[in-house]
Formats: C-alpha cells, sequence, structure tokens
C-alpha cells in the first residue's frame, strides 16, 4: 500500500502552481511590462505541462493516487479528499496545459492588457480544468467546476467595450451556474442517501444498495451541470453566445478543452460511482438519444451561420455529440475513440479558432459575407484554414480522422449502424461549413451572400489587437502547433495506444476504487479492439471529407439551386429557421430549456428503470 | 420564444422537475435521523487533531483542498469583476455625487458601530477553531464593517481608509499564502496541505496545527478581496459618470 | 417543540425566496433579499450551525444587497 | 412533515429558476439565481440535521462527543455561500456592463445574439 510516491506530489502542484504565479501577477503585474508579464504567464504554463507530462507518464502503470492534507484511508475509509490521476484524466489535464500555452504565446501580440488581469485569469482558469480532471471527489469537482465558471464569465466578458460580449457572458454564467446548483442538489441527494463524498466511496456504497428513485434523480441532477458545461442540447445555448464573444484566445480554451471537460465528468462520475447500480443499456440508450440529436442540432445551426466564431462554436456543439455517441457505447473502446477524437478536434478547431482572431485582427470582421474575398492576399492563412478544415471533416490520416473511425467501429459493433452515418455526416456538414467560409474569405469564390437581419453578423465584432499587416511569428507558431499536433497525434501510434490502454483503465469500476481507497496496485490492461487504422476507418474519413467539400460547393453556389428545389425543400427550411429562432440569446428561454432538459433525461433514464 | 410560449414550456419544465425531485426526496432518510457515516469519522478526526470547533477542522484541515479551491474562486472573482469593471474610455471620474443629507443619528450610528464591527471581525477570525467563524466570516465583517463609515455620511473617509492597491496585494498575499502553506506541507511532510504543525490541547488558543494559520490568511484574503470588490462597485455607483455626449451621434439636422 | 421551530423557520425562508422573486423592482429586492438573508440565519441557528449562519448573515443580509444596492444605483443613474 | 425541509429546499430551487425564466431585468435575474442557489444549502443543512443534537462546536468546555449535527454539510455550505457571493457578484458586474452598452437591462430588449 503505497500513497506517497513522488509522482503523487505531481497532482497538487499541477493545480497550484499557476494559482500562486496568478497571484504574483496580480500582485506585481502593474510594473512589470508587458513582455514579462507575456514570459511569466507562459513560463507558468509551460511549467504546468511539463508536471502533467511527467504525471501523464506515470500512470502507465495505473492511477497516481494523492491524499490531500494526508489523510490517507484506513481499511477504505477517510475524511480527507483524493486526488486520481489515470490516463484520461491526466492527459485531459496535459492537454488543457498545452492549449493554455498555445493560447498565451498566441496572445503575446494580443490585447493591450490592462495591467495583468487577463493572464492571471487564465492561470487560474488552467488551475480550474487541471483540478477538475483529477480530482477524484464529488463535490471538489463541484468546487473546481466553479472555479472554471466564475474564472470563465470574467474572460467572455473581457471585452467589456464590446455590446454583445457582455450580454454572451451574463447568459453563460446564469445558465452554467444553474446547472451548476443543480449538480449540488443531486450531490446533496446522493450525500444523504450514502453519506460520502469520494467517487469511489460513494460508488462502493451504491454498488451494495437497492435501485431506487434517488439514486436515478441523482445522477441526472450530478451529471445536469457536467452536461450544461458539455453543451448538450437543449443545455447548448449559451456556447454560441459566448464563443462568438470571447477573445480568441479563450475560445480556444472553451472549444479545445473545457467543453470536452463536461463530457468527461459526466463518464468519470458514471464509471465511477454509479456504474455499479445503474444498468448500461439504460444509460447507454439515454446518452445516445441526445447525443444524437446534439450532434444534428449542432451541425445544422453550423451551416446556417456567417459569423466565422459563432459557425466554428456551433460545430463544436455538434462534435460534442458525437463524443458522447462514442463514448455512450460504454466500453473501452467507444471511450478510447472518443479521447482520441477529442485530442484530434482540439488541435483543429483551436487552430481554426486562432485563425479567425488572426482574420479579426486583420480585417476587422469575422463575418464570412463582408470578408468575401477580402483574404486573397493571405497565403499562409488561407493555406492553415483549409488543412484544418479538411482536419476537422475527416481528412485522414489526421487524429479527427483517428478518433471518428474508432467511435463509429464502436457503435458499429454495438450494432448501431447509424453511428457511422451520423459521424460522416456530421463531420461534413461541418467541415463543408468551415471549408465554405474559408474558401469565401481566401478565394472570393462564390456570389457576395444577400444580408439576413435575422442573424447575427460578425461585423460588430471588436478588434482584439492593433491592426496586423502580417500575422505575427508567436501566432504562426502557435497555429502551426496545433496543426500539427493533431497530424502527429493521428500517425504516430504510441500516442493513441496510451489512450486506448488508459480507456480501459477508465471503465474500470472496481479497480479505480481499489486503488484510491485501499492503494492496491493496478491490474496491467490490453489494448482495446479496433484502435487502429482500418480500411473501413479511412474509407469513410475518405468519405466525409469528399462531402465536405460537396457541402462547401453547394454551400457556395446554391442560390440557384435552391430556388429551382424550394417547393422541395420547404418543410426543410421551416425547420431551419423553426430553430434558428430557437436560438434567441434569451437568458429566460435558456432556463427554460434547461428544465426541460433535465426533465427529458430523467424521463430517458427512469422510465425504462419502472418495474 | 414568445413570453407565452415561454411559460407554456416552463411549466412543463418546472412540473417535470418538481415531480423528478419529489421522488427522489421521498426516498430520502427521514429529516433529522441518526445516518451520518462522514460525520462519524469526521468528529473524532476533529479532536484527534485539537480542533474545538469541527466545522473548521473540516474546512482547514480535512477537506482543505476544497477551501483552498474556494478562497481561488472568490480571488479569481475579485481579478474577474475588477477587470469588467475597469473604467471604460467613455467614463471619467467626476468627484462623489453629493448624497444628500446625512441624518446625525445614522451618522453617529456609523462612527459607533465601526470600531465595535472591526473588533468583532478580528475576534471572529482569530478564534474560529474555537467557537462559530473562522476567517471567512470575519473577513466579510471586517470588510463590509469597514463600509458603514459610508453609512456615516464620509466617502472621503472611506477612501483614505481604503487604498485599494494595498488591498490587491493583501489578497495576491492571500492567496499564495495559502497555497504557498500547502506546497510546505509537501516539504515537511507527506502531502499537500498536511496539518504540520503540533495539534497541542483541545479548546485552547494555540491549537489544531496550521488551522489558525490558514484561518488567519483567508481572513486577509476574505477581507481584502470583499473590500476591493465593493470598491469597484462604489466606484462605479458614486465616482463614474457616463459621458453621453461623447458617444451620442449627432442627428442629420445638426450637422448643417 | 424543536420541530415547530424547524417547521416555522423553514416556512419563513420559503415566503421570503417566493418574495424575493415576486418583487420585481430590483432596487427594492435589496431589501426582501436582506430579509431572505436573515430567515435562513435564522434556520441555520435552528439547525443548529452557528458557522453557517455567521456566514449568511455576513453574506446574505449585508454584502450581497450592498452590492446589489449599488450595481442598481449605477444602472439607473447610467440610464 | 419529516420531508418538508427537503420540499423547501427543491421549491426554492424551482422558485430562482421560475423567476429567471419570467425575469425582465438582469439583475432581478441574478438574484433570482441566488435564490435558487439558497435552495442547496436548506437541501444541505437539512440532510446533515439530526434531532436533538447540538452544534458541532465544543469550545474549551464542552466534552466532545459524536453525537453532534454534521458538520460536514456545514462546511459544503460555507464553501456553497461563497460560491454565490462571489458569482452573484460577477454576474452584477456584467450587468452594469450590459446597462452601459445597451441602455437596458431587459433580456426581451437584447437581441443582439441571435440564431
Amino acid at each position: 500500500m503505497n500513497f506517497h510516491s513522488g509522482a503523487a506530489q505531481l497532482a497538487p502542484l499541477a493545480i497550484v502552481i499557476p494559482i500562486i504565479a496568478a497571484a504574483v501577477l496580480l500582485s506585481v503585474g502593474r510594473w512589470l511590462p508587458r513582455t514579462l508579464i507575456d514570459v511569466l504567464a507562459t513560463g507558468t504554463a509551460a511549467a504546468t505541462v511539463g508536471l502533467d507530462a511527467a504525471l501523464f507518464a506515470h500512470t502507465a502503470g495505473g492511477r497516481v493516487v494523492t491524499w490531500a492534507s494526508n489523510w490517507t484511508p484506513k481499511h477504505g475509509h477517510s475524511v480527507g479528499i483524493v486526488l486520481v490521476a489515470d490516463r484520461v484524466g491526466s492527459g485531459a489535464a496535459l492537454l488543457a496545459g498545452a492549449l493554455m500555452l498555445c493560447a498565451l504565446v498566441f496572445s503575446w501580440r494580443y490585447f493591450d492588457s490592462v495591467e495583468a488581469h487577463f493572464h492571471a485569469l487564465m492561470l487560474l482558469f488552467l488551475a480550474g480544468m487541471t483540478g477538475f480532471a483529477l480530482t477524484g471527489d464529488l463535490f471538489d469537482m463541484f468546487v473546481f467546476f466553479e472555479l472554471m465558471g466564475a474564472v470563465a464569465y470574467a474572460l467572455t466578458g473581457f471585452k467589456v467595450e464590446d455590446p454583445t460580449s457582455v450580454q454572451g457572458a451574463l447568459n453563460f454564467g446564469i445558465v452554467n451556474s444553474f446547472g451548476a446548483y443543480l449538480t449540488l442538489m443531486g450531490i446533496g441527494l446522493i450525500y444523504a442517501h450514502t453519506g460520502q463524498l469520494g467517487l469511489a466511496q460513494i460508488g462502493q456504497v451504491l454498488d451494495r444498495s437497492p435501485l431506487d428513485a434517488l439514486v436515478v434523480i441523482a445522477f441526472v441532477l450530478v451529471v445536469t451541470g457536467w452536461l450544461v458545461k458539455a453543451a448538450m442540447v437543449p443545455f447548448h445555448f449559451w456556447l454560441a453566445d459566448a464563443h462568438a464573444v470571447a477573445p480568441t484566445p479563450v475560445c480556444v480554451m472553451f472549444s479545445g478543452i473545457m467543453v470536452e471537460l463536461g463530457v468527461y465528468g459526466v463518464f468519470r462520475v458514471y464509471w465511477t460511482t454509479f456504474s455499479g447500480i445503474l444498468p448500461p443499456d439504460d444509460i447507454r440508450r439515454a446518452l445516445l438519444v441526445l447525443g444524437i440529436l446534439t450532434a444534428v442540432v449542432g451541425a445544422v445551426m453550423c451551416l446556417m451561420q456567417r459569423h466565422l466564431k459563432r459557425l466554428l462554436a456551433y460545430s463544436t456543439i455538434a462534435h460534442v455529440g458525437l463524443f458522447i455517441c462514442a463514448a455512450a457505447t460504454l466500453d473501452d473502446s467507444g471511450t478510447a475513440g472518443a479521447a482520441v477524437y477529442v485530442l484530434g478536434h482540439a488541435g483543429a478547431k483551436s487552430a481554426l479558432f486562432l485563425l479567425a482572431g488572426v482574420i479579426l485582427a486583420r480585417y476587422g470582421s469575422v463575418d464570412e459575407a463582408t470578408l468575401h474575398g477580402k483574404g486573397r492576399d493571405a497565403k499562409a492563412t488561407a493555406v492553415l484554414f483549409a488543412v484544418a478544415g479538411l482536419a476537422l471533416s475527416g481528412l485522414p490520416p489526421f487524429a479527427t480522422s483517428l478518433g471518428k473511425a474508432i467511435g463509429e467501429d464502436a457503435l458499429l459493433a454495438r450494432g448501431y449502424w447509424i453511428g457511422p452515418v451520423l459521424f460522416v455526416a456530421v463531420s461534413a456538414l461541418t467541415g463543408g461549413a468551415v471549408l465554405r467560409a474559408g474558401a469565401r474569405i481566401f478565394l472570393g469564390l462564390g456570389p457576395v451572400p444577400a444580408e439576413d437581419q435575422q442573424q447575427t453578423s460578425g461585423d460588430q465584432e471588436e478588434r482584439e489587437t492593433q491592426s496586423l499587416p502580417r500575422m505575427p511569428a508567436t501566432m504562426m507558431l502557435a497555429i502551426v502547433t496545433l496543426v500539427a499536433g493533431c497530424l502527429v497525434c493521428g500517425i504516430y501510434s504510441p500516442i493513441t495506444h496510451a489512450l486506448g490502454r488508459g480507456a480501459t483503465r477508465f471503465v474500470d469500476h472496481a479497480g479505480y476504487a481499489q486503488q484510491a481507497l485501499f492503494g492496491r496496485a493496478a491490474h496491467s490492461v490490453a489494448l482495446p479492439t479496433g484502435i487502429d487504422w482500418t480500411t473501413l476507418g479511412v474509407a469513410l474519413g475518405l468519405t466525409s471529407t469528399v462531402l465536405a467539400l460537396l457541402v462547401a460547393a453547394l454551400g457556395l453556389y446554391a442560390e440557384k439551386i435552391r430556388r429551382a428545389a424550394e417547393r422541395v425543400l420547404d418543410p426543410f427550411a421551416m425547420v431551419g429557421s423553426g430553430l434558428r429562432r430557437l436560438h434567441s440569446g434569451h437568458v429566460g428561454d435558456y432556463i427554460t430549456w434547461v428544465f426541460i432538459g433535465v426533465t427529458a433525461l430523467a424521463a430517458l433514464v427512469g422510465i425504462p428503470l419502472r418495474q | 420564444m414568445s413570453r407565452t410560449a415561454r411559460m407554456w414550456l416552463l411549466g412543463l419544465g418546472l412540473i417535470g422537475v418538481g415531480v423528478c425531485y419529489a421522488l427522489a426526496a421521498l426516498d430520502l432518510p427521514s429529516f433529522g435521523s441518526t445516518f451520518h457515516p462522514y460525520r462519524d469519522m469526521a468528529v473524532p478526526a476533529a479532536v484527534a487533531h485539537g480542533a474545538a470547533n469541527a466545522v473548521t477542522s473540516i474546512v482547514f484541515d480535512q477537506r482543505g483542498l476544497d477551501t483552498l479551491v474556494e478562497e481561488i474562486i472568490l480571488f479569481g472573482s475579485v481579478i474577474g469583476a475588477v477587470a469588467l469593471l475597469r473604467p471604460s474610455r467613455e467614463e471619467q471620474e467626476h468627484g462623489p455625487s453629493p448624497m444628500g443629507r446625512v441624518l446625525e443619528p445614522t451618522r453617529l450610528l456609523g462612527y459607533v458601530m465601526l470600531p465595535t464591527t472591526l473588533v468583532i471581525g478580528v475576534d471572529v477570525v482569530t478564534h474560529g477553531h474555537l467557537t462559530p467563524g473562522g476567517g471567512f466570516q470575519g473577513g466579510v465583517i471586517l470588510a463590509t464593517g469597514l463600509h458603514l463609515l459610508y453609512v456615516a455620511g464620509s466617502y472621503q473617509a472611506l477612501d483614505r481608509l481604503r487604498p485599494v492597491a494595498l488591498f490587491e496585494h493583501g489578497e495576491a498575499i492571500g492567496a499564495a499564502g495559502f497555497a504557498i502553506l500547502g506546497i510546505a506541507g509537501i516539504l515537511t511532510s507527506a502531502a499537500y496541505l498536511t496539518n504540520m504543525l503540533s495539534y497541542g490541547t483541545l479548546g485552547q488558543m494555540f491549537s489544531a496545527g496550521t488551522v489558525p494559520i490558514l484561518n488567519a490568511i483567508v481572513g486577509v484574503e476574505v477581507a481584502s478581496g470583499v473590500i476591493v470588490l465593493l470598491a469597484r462597485f462604489f466606484d462605479q455607483a458614486v465616482l463614474l459618470g457616463h459621458q453621453r455626449e461623447s458617444i451620442s451621434v449627432p442627428q442629420p439636422g445638426e450637422l448643417r | 417543540m424543536m420541530t415547530a421551530v424547524v417547521g416555522l423557520a423553514l416556512t419563513l425562508v420559503l415566503f421570503a425566496g417566493v418574495a424575493v422573486v415576486l418583487t420585481s423592482d430590483p432596487r427594492r429586492q435589496a431589501v426582501t433579499l436582506s430579509l431572505f438573508g436573515l430567515s435562513l440565519t435564522v434556520l441555520f441557528i435552528v439547525l443548529q450551525a452557528p458557522d453557517v449562519a455567521l456566514s449568511q448573515l455576513a453574506v446574505g443580509t449585508a454584502f450581497v444587497p450592498l452590492m446589489v444596492l449599488l450595481a442598481v444605483s449605477k444602472i439607473r443613474g447610467g440610464r | 412533515m419529516s420531508h418538508y425541509a427537503y420540499f423547501v429546499a427543491g421549491a426554492l430551487v424551482l422558485v430562482g429558476g421560475f423567476g429567471i425564466a419570467r425575469s425582465r431585468n438582469l439583475v432581478h435575474a441574478t438574484i433570482c439565481l441566488s435564490i435558487a442557489q439558497a435552495g442547496t444549502y436548506v437541501l444541505l443543512m437539512a440532510v446533515g440535521y439530526q434531532t436533538n443534537a447540538p452544534a458541532p462546536v465544543f469550545g474549551s468546555t464542552a466534552k466532545p462527543t459524536k453525537q453532534v449535527v454534521d458538520p460536514v454539510v456545514q462546511s459544503l455550505c460555507l464553501t456553497d455561500i461563497v460560491v454565490s457571493a462571489t458569482v452573484t457578484a460577477l454576474l452584477l458586474a456584467l450587468s452594469i456592463q450590459i446597462a452601459k452598452r445597451h441602455d437596458t437591462v431587459d433580456p426581451d430588449e437584447l437581441v443582439a445574439l441571435q440564431g
């Protein structure tokens, strides 16, 4: 029994180093030149990446368990808080650190920052995400969730001069906080029922208790907060508002990892605490239904956008739907697929957001229609945009394509033929929308789209820098790193295999408790099936890429076709505009949808369980 | 969505969630029961570490990590609110607006209550491990108490007593202090945030190890943070005027 | 006896909460919110939670209503 | 009667959510959010209550006993109160900025983010 290895110190350090740096920055930031602030913040992010990487390396043989305040358990019981780093958790922390590093490098030439507030907030945001990924305690998860949230609201509204910015931040703040309070209600219920707060400890009690309404509702309420963060339909409304207005480096963190941490939270809580009592078939069906809905709504809304950051935000919603579907297979292969997909998506989508930031810096707008043909001279930006767009649409050998292939395979193995269809369709639609926007902006293809008053245009977006005639080297470096990362994770199999084995550990309910509470060493695990490139995977990836190009072309030249087919497509157009009207930017609507969503989730999970 | 549609949908959602919650609540142990497994472990643990106030022991010792993060939430929110409330380009300071006559009794009440509140605040912080209260409660009392000066009608006095920059440092030092004391736990003992000092005798001033120190640090952090936060809100409400002229667009007729 | 006191405090909290939500003018809401904070304080004292009661008293009856008042006066003054 | 406290807690959350959804003022909505959060305090405290047990504070004289009201939920509730205050502060700050930029804090009139 060993809770005191040197590696055990890594997890708390990865959480508090950014906190200490943020405090230092706040205190002395006003006297430091901007360059030094940048160096300090970037250096801290790099140090955190180093700690996370060391932690990730140590999780090869099992989980790294840390009992904070040294309250190591006796006979599996403790009053303390445990941090449990496994492959998936420490991988998420590592990804958060790496994205933060890229975002901070990108922002070297960004913002005329007021003192060091922006940097301090970003570092606290990193601390919150790291803690959420590493903790093994349900209430501690809530606290880290709130840290992530509070800092994120402030970061979203950071451009206070921008009218839409503060409104998006407020919508985000109210909906997300309300979700968090529902989570806390769930925690209260489960605490009353089990008398425990640790994930593993609660799981141990639930393993031995009968299934009743309380457990079902507690599960639904607990995951509601995480699902609001994950932007699952119908909890997703805040996401597009917040992404459309947040500063570009912040969008990278939101789309690249924060939203994914919501998905992580759902499955972490399911596997460690509820998987011994809630039947997997039931949970799988419920999550698949909502995951498919999320993917479809996100993809359709994405296609209808002209505000570049909003377009990317809806594509994130669509991809979250796919992550949920993959992980909802509730087996190791599907979980591995989701993990690889998240990794690849983080690279491609973050690069696209940064490119949108570059476009904003250069042309003072992120509106696809306004920018028509404006980007003809920006060769490097155009090439990177196209590559990232193709990666998003599932072109092999990018990691997005590999993750998609593994997910499709896992869903097929469970008999869900709809899996591959959905994955290909969503990749084609979202990738197509991105490529269409790119073709308009950089190549000037297609006619200039007509004005549409109903839509959020990207013209009011406030510049975040001085006007930049050329892309600075630091921005270029951040973007190239992200795209390259997406490629490397797709072709360098040790990374995928590490995540695959990690997924097997992630879904090991008993093993988690044994190691966290009793210090027993983890079993060695085999690689899940189907996590390498297959002919089918490559073929489906190529299919979605070709379809994406087709979608882009249709988007550019469809005006005539659409008019011709107007009568045939009329019902679809009505659905589309109805769907668009639901995204009203009204916080009252959003809260109403939270209630509907909770009811729907509870019905999906609970009704089939009634005897 | 129209208002009517929203209300209908909301009604549906409220009924749905209400029914779910009621079903769950009916399965709870009845109110006031003796089923508290965590309590059964936490109270002996608090006593073993010499903390006469079991709540404070849980807050700073057993579940100290939660409290660290909670303080960081406060820290981050204060930075966030300060950043969000920074004066924008079209605003400028224009001295405190006249607040009207403050009644003499009110003014007197403010001046009398101020020292009392501050003493209570310090007492609540320093005895947090023994009696109800602690760094957080005491910090809020101290910070809010200081603003009784405003009730006393003296914004100038408040402004002098409240060098905001200094309190920003206090806040940062408090936040960093908590985190760094945690690292000291790694260096001296086995784990982050370990309560590494001697536990003393239950009920004594110097007991419960690091708990009183953390309490004091949190007191500094919370008092400073709340002062900075309130200062920013006061600046907005009292000092900053909105220069409407500078942003108003000239009407077509005026251009001639 | 104790049960009746707890029940009374809970009812007080519930009514005060509904009153806050139904007060549509935020300036008056600062007052009802303060009363709601006070009723929660009473509930926590009755439920043998002096630490929480003290927190709630400081935050719920003084700090938060004060911020609300300041925000409302800024929002009104700015218009 | 034995579950009354739990129902009050749930009712506060629902009432708070109801208030946000029909709110015509963002400051009002922010306050309603804090009412919803108060529901979580009440639930936590109700869960930790034990009839006729004393508070978990022994002072320098009282003899420690295990039969006290659950101090764990009280600690959670303290955290919860801090979170509530800070989130309220942030949302109020955002409301002030919205009022400056849009000249209104009525969600019905804020139409910048659609589609």
